[in-house]
């Protein structure tokens, strides 16, 4: 009906439980309901090329950007960042807490002989890593299966995959924090400028497909990017972190 | 292994306290797979009837088309369906995608071919013996079809039950083809693989227990009917 | 019982031939079987006697030759026919439940039917199973059955292979004043028998068949007293000439006459 | 719709270019598949005819398991082994996870369960007509089986095919105990899911179709041969 | 053919009864059957004789009462008896393959097979067949391939269903003279046969049974003279005094043998 919207999204934020602490608040505020169709970043742009959704949530900027180019979306607007951080085991044989930047860490990580877990999907976490290899010079002619190793699969898979092989991995805090199955593993390396996540909000364009609901997703597209939606987000806590840093609005969201 | 146990615990607890998500959930998926098998019934069973009692030209490539087809990738039925609901797709207008019927396309989809596969075997070991009286009788095809399943019911159980089997448990094609949104296509089998996604393995297998239980009921039902129904008939 | 008055009879088979694999077990058989009479076939188990009537009744279709009824196609002609198979075979319902079955695919209307199983069961005696699954019914309730089931579809022609093998003298006795009756109705009767008797108290017209050849086609009173194939001859005399294994061929006629059984 | 007819040229020139990373993908899918339908048919096919044969205590509850396990969801299936095999878990230390081996663990599992109930179904009309002339005869157990496996082969490739269907499209447990890591654990359904998650409809598709075919090939050879003996033996 | 010393007969029913549902298809029968007899079990169909035999051999179980062997377990008496039943079962295999089997089911050395096999298929006029798949050979081939798999055990006792039902007249009488035969060396043959003649010339003892009772067992010559129980004597005469539906009780005894037959 007229007061549903589809929300193509990527798993990080729905595994994260984003969206069950937001979506509740925006409905209410405002009679929409939103259906979040969570899949990878590569399926949920394709999913908005073929009009299948009303809205896009991605991060990666450069194919979102893209995205607006090719006459898809209306405008793509920065709704909030998160950061990468690399994973591992507790005990930490590569020493990743001792490094200074991600390049040291990752080259660390390639010294050690321990095995390093890669999305491998063409998500915007894998491709990010790429570039981080980049950065730390390691080529690709160096990344074989004794070492990395490409899960082929979301965030959540590719952790069960990295935990159950005793290795390291690059993942968003977001899903981190919210995952179940951490076992031994923890966060070694954070904080490098170089891990910064921008997640984007675009509406699919209406003159494209006809049948988009453009002001209802405009309506929540607005609520998003408003004070009371940045709110929402920035008071998401798990385990007393926060999760996602809204930045659309800058300034105090406190009043 | 402890995770299997806590599951366990998790399971009878969720089933115990008749958590009202959980029931939403259960209620869909039985209402899918069961619309899935019935409809997939409905065209299999006539089908393996024609393969198993007529020799017509293209029989063969349908028998193994069908055994085939019982190898089907869910994923691949699902991107199929999906690029044909989709807005872009032939049947875009009917803004099917990302519902329960887009869901059930899928599963019948999946179905049809175990179950028509199944019961052509069944039903042309019955037939090597009915054959000649039927076509003594002068039995128009028709009816040959319905005396040969009507005949073979209590064999044919088994096809039914394995194809509520993959409908129950299939998760890549109704993934795809209904978004796993909750509240309107979230099934069992979707909230498994998003607990399994999200790290919640105790959760992940506590739902599969649950789902496990239900069918479970349901073979079980399934069994005493035909069993007392074939211990009536001698059949 | 009443006929539509269209006639299929007589019935012609023209040279026909039946092979499975390469194995040629109906040989170039040619013959005729007229209105009202009734055939019988003797020969020794797996003289092809099984197959000829299977045959004619268009359960298998000839590799070479053509089988012919008047005036009408083998398909149309079909339902003018019944017939008693000799391994029985009942479907998984009531003794009743047969019939009905039959009498249903046949276009029989469903008021109609309970007056015709009620007097077919009366006269094979199954009422007192009629209401049993028909599949735990004795060999040779099974078989009054199937006679039950034929003649209730009041055919033209009705085939009977070994019909009386499993039942009781009495019984047998019984069904033979039912083939008589029937066939005064104008029913064609094609039947086989291993009981010389039985053949001699029912036969117009009997026929022999060996290795799969029809060997001698005659009046019954004429090739029971003086059959002209000496096969026929010895066979009717009890004798053992096929037992032993020996090259099929045409000239068997002549040697196997002087075999001796073997004991 | 597009995207299909694109998928079918695709599939073709992947075939035809012989592009040695799906060479690789499709020679692991078919040999672990082969492997784990192999196994299944070991244990499945005595199961079955022990089921199908013998009245011991237990045997209906077993049966109801069977058909029930057709039903098991194959990313619970995926967990329980990733639970048993991780390091954490009761044979951890045997290091399989990730392995291949674990891949055919999980597909055995889920693969016996159709073979038995299939084959079940099919050997208890065999035995409804052999018991008398076995018991008579004094067969023994052991031999008894034999003799209706046999005796009723021809029937039982279905079986068989619906198991190798199973394995060779199942996605869900093998993603999660293989990993679907690239040169090591990647098989057709997971590198298709892979490509349907980067949005590559096309290539998924072309990679079903590649999946469907080899699928094709395997069904005709089982039709061919059995079609063949079955003539031969006049079964 | 020799057998181990030890005998398993004299076979003794106590008062077994068999139901089939709420059904009592075999009543209250004590009877006791002695090692090198022959017995003929006569009675219309559906009488219960069929019951009985599969009963005696271990195919179904009473449902009270008791089946003894001397001196022997009911399991291990199985392996001194074979049976050839009334509808015969051929494996999907070779005829030779069938009688195979059954020697092989017995532990008969590979290397003693072939000679058995070669003196029952010879024997049985099966020698044309041999290489063919058992279940393609016409009924009266399969009846006396059953006959051989059966013969082939060297039983010590041999039940057989209505043995020559599908046979041509010759086959019969061979098959007649195997059973004397078999019978001479000591095996005790328990049969059932619709065909009095038969009967008469192969039972020692014989056998009257009607709906499910016993009725009559004595001694052929005064069983075939002067049966003592009515019903028997009907059936002897050929009178169809079962044939219409009456209440099932012992008193039908007093009342059937005034009944007519039904034209
Ligand atoms: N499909 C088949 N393939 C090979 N041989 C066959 C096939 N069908 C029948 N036969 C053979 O053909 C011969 C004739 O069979 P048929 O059943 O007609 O014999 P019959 O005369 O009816 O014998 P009986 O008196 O035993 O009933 C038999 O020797 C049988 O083995
Ligand atoms: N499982 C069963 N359930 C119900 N009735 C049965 C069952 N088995 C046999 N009967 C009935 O028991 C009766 C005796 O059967 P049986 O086969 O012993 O007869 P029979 O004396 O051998 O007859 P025939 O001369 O026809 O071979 C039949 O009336 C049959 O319908
Ligand atoms: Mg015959
Ligand atoms: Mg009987």
């Amino acid at each position: 009906d007229k007061d549903t919207i589809i929300l193509a999204s990527t798993t990080s934020t729905q595994n994260s439980g984003l969206f069950d602490h937001i979506l509740p608040k925006f409905e209410e505020a405002s009679g929409t309901k939103v259906n979040v169709v969570a899949v990878g970043t590569g399926a949920a742009l394709k999913l908005a090329r073929n009009g299948d959704a009303d809205v896009l949530m991605v991060h990666h900027k450069k194919s979102e950007e893209q995205f607006v180019t090719d006459g898809y979306g209306v405008e793509r607007f920065d709704l909030m960042h998160n950061d990468f951080v690399i994973i591992g085991p507790e005990s930490d044989e590569a020493n990743l807490s001792q490094m200074k930047s991600v390049t040291d860490a990752l080259k660390a990580i390639v010294l050690s002989n321990k095995i390093f877990v890669s999305r491998g999907d063409d998500s915007g976490t894998h491709k990010r890593e790429i570039e981080l290899w980049q950065l730390a010079n390691i080529a690709e002619d160096q990344k074989n299966t004794k070492w990395y190793r490409e899960a082929g699969a979301g965030m959540g898979a590719t952790l069960n995959v990295a935990i159950g092989m005793n290795a390291y991995t690059l993942t968003d805090r977001a899903t981190w924090v919210s995952f179940k199955n951490k076992q031994s593993h923890k966060i070694l390396f954070e904080g490098d400028p170089n891990l910064f996540n921008q997640y984007g909000i675009i509406l699919v364009n209406p003159e494209k497909f006809p049948h988009i609901k453009a002001q209802a997703g405009q309506k929540f597209i607005d609520w998003m990017l408003s004070k009371q939606g940045q709110k929402a987000i920035a008071s998401y806590k798990l385990e007393g972190q926060q999760l996602f840093t809204p930045d659309a609005i800058s300034g105090d969201l406190s009043n | 292994m402890n995770d299997i146990w806590e599951a366990l615990l998790k399971a009878v607890s969720l089933v115990l306290t008749l958590d009202t998500d959980l029931l939403e959930i259960v209620g869909l998926s039985l209402q899918l797979s069961l619309t899935a098998v019935g409809i997939s019934l409905l065209i299999g069973l006539p089908l393996a009837a024609l393969l198993a009692l007529t020799k017509f030209p293209g029989r063969k490539i349908l028998i193994v088309a069908t055994n085939v087809f019982m190898g089907l990738p869910p994923v691949v039925v699902g991107l199929i369906v999906y690029v044909i609901l989709s807005r872009s797709g032939p049947l875009g207008v009917l803004g099917l995608l990302f519902t329960p019927t887009a869901m059930v396309i899928a599963q019948v989809i999946l179905v049809i071919p175990i179950v028509t596969a199944i019961s052509r075997q069944v039903l042309e070991d019955y037939h090597q013996e009915y054959d000649e009286l039927l076509t003594s009788l002068g039995v128009s095809k028709m009816r040959r079809i319905s005396a040969l399943l009507w005949d073979a019911r209590f064999a044919l159980t088994t096809a039914g039950l394995a194809g509520f089997g993959r409908a129950a448990s299939e998760v890549g094609a109704v993934m795809i083809v209904g978004g796993n949104i909750d509240h309107l296509t979230r099934v069992m089998t979707t909230a498994i693989a998003l607990e399994s996604r999200k790290g919640d393995l105790v959760m992940a297998l506590a739902l599969g227990i649950v789902l496990i239980t239900l069918a479970l009921g349901i073979n079980l039902a399934a069994y005493l009917i035909t069993e007392t129904a074939k211990r009536r008939y001698a059949a | 019982m009443s006929f539509s008055t269209k006639s299929i009879m007589p019935l012609t088979l023209e040279n026909i031939s039946y092979l499975a694999g390469h194995k040629k077990l109906l040989k170039n058989i040619s013959c005729q079987f007229e209105a009202g009479n009734r055939y019988v076939i003797l020969g020794p188990n797996g003289a092809g006697k099984s197959l000829l009537l299977r045959m004619c009744h268009g359960l298998i279709q000839p590799s070479e030759g053509q089988v012919r009824w008047h005036d009408t196609s083998r398909k149309d002609a079909a339902k003018y026919q019944a017939m008693v198979s000799q391994r029985t075979v009942m479907l998984r319902r009531s003794a009743y439940g047969n019939i009905d079955f039959a009498l249903k695919a046949r276009n029989i209307h469903k008021s109609a039917r309970p007056d015709i199983i009620d007097r077919v069961i009366k006269r094979t005696g199954l009422g007192r199973v009629i209401n049993e699954p028909a599949r735990v019914l004795s060999l040779g309730e099974q078989q009054r059955l199937a006679i039950a089931r034929a003649w209730a579809l009041s055919p033209q022609v009705l085939f009977l292979d070994e019909p009386t093998a499993s039942l009781d003298p009495p019984a047998t006795h019984a069904i033979e004043e039912l083939i008589q009756e029937i066939s005064a109705e104008g029913t064609t009767v094609i039947m086989t028998s291993h009981d010389l008797g039985q053949s001699k108290r029912l036969a117009t017209d009997a026929i022999f068949m060996f290795r799969g050849h029809l060997k001698e086609m005659a009046p019954a009173e004429q090739f029971f007293t003086q059959p002209t194939n000496d096969l026929a001859q010895a066979f009717i005399n009890g004798e053992l000439i096929w037992w032993q294994r020996r090259p099929d061929s045409d000239q068997a006629q002549a040697t196997c006459t002087t075999l001796e059984t073997e004991k």
